[in-house]
């Protein structure tokens, strides 16, 4: 129900794990690789979890969800590695006997996903990578900051972005 | 005593290794620890205002005390956070 | 995207018709067939469509929240026919750029369909049968209403229960 | 003039039937075929509060004026509905 995962995540599958006879309803959540990100052209998406931790994580935080909402089941998922274009990193369904629940649920669970979980992400854009919201990132971006993102310019020639620098010599992940 | 420090994206990227063993006056807090690993790397000084720390897997304030064998995550920006 | 069927949903293939690179979130909700109802044993249900016109209420629906959220696409099935229990018989997935429109607007075309769209539920419990929302069924209920429902004695001797008669030489419905 | 009347749901299972052609006098509105229902089943006096109807696949009001041809459908209380 709570896991990190390396493959492409199955959304029927997890619909099958929070499915009862006893839920009216069905909410799920996907976080997928988008192709734009504050003007910059996205290639990939590479995530990188503190697995026993992030695991945690999501059990406390379905823990809540069931606090506040009667749910049937709750299942997160967030997949690591590289993520293509148009692939969900993360997944979340929530099963209750009726339908605003499980919608709000959902709309919750993932909301606290992106404020706790210890999941980093790293963004490979057409003139660089930036590790999104770190120190390198000038305005702390997520998913839902594009609408009021600063446009940079970057260097289109080829290495690192201007507002990114990555010293070369320095590993990348292998996540 | 002995610490397991773990090291997660831009912070791990940047030291190049994924964790290490620190070892610590006996007492010390998690904001002691900060200030050691500062004195060793510029990006620790850096994120100060934005990396958190997480003890045995939770997250925990500047003031958690320390004990030996703990495993002590350092959390840069989590990929969605905006308020940390 | 828009469409009523006979078979069961597919939420994978769903996804992958509102997925697209420039979205970065997809919602979606199933509405799933309960065992239980007002304490009614409920054995299936069946659903009666009126199926171009519902189709035509599932665009309406889309096309309103695409003038209340920034939405990338839209994607509304329901099925007819005896849906058993567990499975789903009504599916929506709404992608966005964000993640806040995709729910926002999930629960919004959920919510409109429910009131809108010309779709009968037949529930067959232990014991009976009733038309839900209708003449014949005492509260309206929905999928919401169970909370408040009051519970009533039904025949369970066989046949169909006080509350709810169906005349037994009426057709039944063969959708 | 010539209507195409259609049966839903617990109409359709009390009359038997998915639908008729009925004869109605030009002019008439949604309200005037209601009433003519009314006289003939009395699952339409019964549903008079509840029941929805739909010309041409758009839900309409009882004053709407019904045209030659028309398929008029009678719109018994939706599966998830609690407003009508």
């Amino acid at each position: 129900m709570f896991a990190i995962v390396e493959q492409p995540i199955s959304i029927q599958q997890l619909c099958e794990q929070v499915g009862s006879p006893a839920a009216g309803a069905i909410a799920t959540f996907l976080g997928t690789t988008r192709q734009s990100n504050r003007g910059r052209r996205v290639l990939k998406l590479e995530y990188e979890a503190y697995p026993e931790m992030a695991v945690s994580e999501f059990e406390k935080i379905a823990a809540l969800a069931r606090t506040r909402w009667d749910l049937t089941a709750v299942a997160i998922v967030h997949r690591v590695g590289v993520v293509p274009l148009g692939q969900a990193s993360v997944a979340i369904a929530v099963s209750a006997p009726h339908r605003r629940e499980a919608i709000e649920a959902c709309h919750f669970c993932i909301d606290s996903l992106k404020e706790v979980a210890p999941i980093w992400k790293k963004e490979h854009f057409e003139g660089g990578e930036v590790w999104i919201g770190s120190l390198a990132d000038c305005d702390h971006g997520d998913d839902d900051s594009a609408g009021r993102a600063h446009h940079h310019p970057h260097d289109h020639a080829g290495g690192h972005a201007a507002d990114a620098p990555v010293d070369p010599a320095q590993p990348r992940s292998r996540r | 005593m002995k610490l397991r420090v773990l090291y997660f994206g831009i912070v791990r990227e940047r030291l190049g290794r994924r964790g290490e063993e620190i070892e610590c006056a006996a007492g010390a807090s998690v904001a002691d620890l900060m200030t050691l690993l500062a004195q060793r790397n510029d990006i620790f000084a850096l994120g100060a205002g934005t990396i958190r720390v997480a003890v045995n897997r939770e997250y925990v304030d500047g003031d958690h005390g320390l004990a030996d064998d703990d495993e002590v995550a350092i959390i840069p920006p989590v990929a969605g956070g905006r308020k940390r």
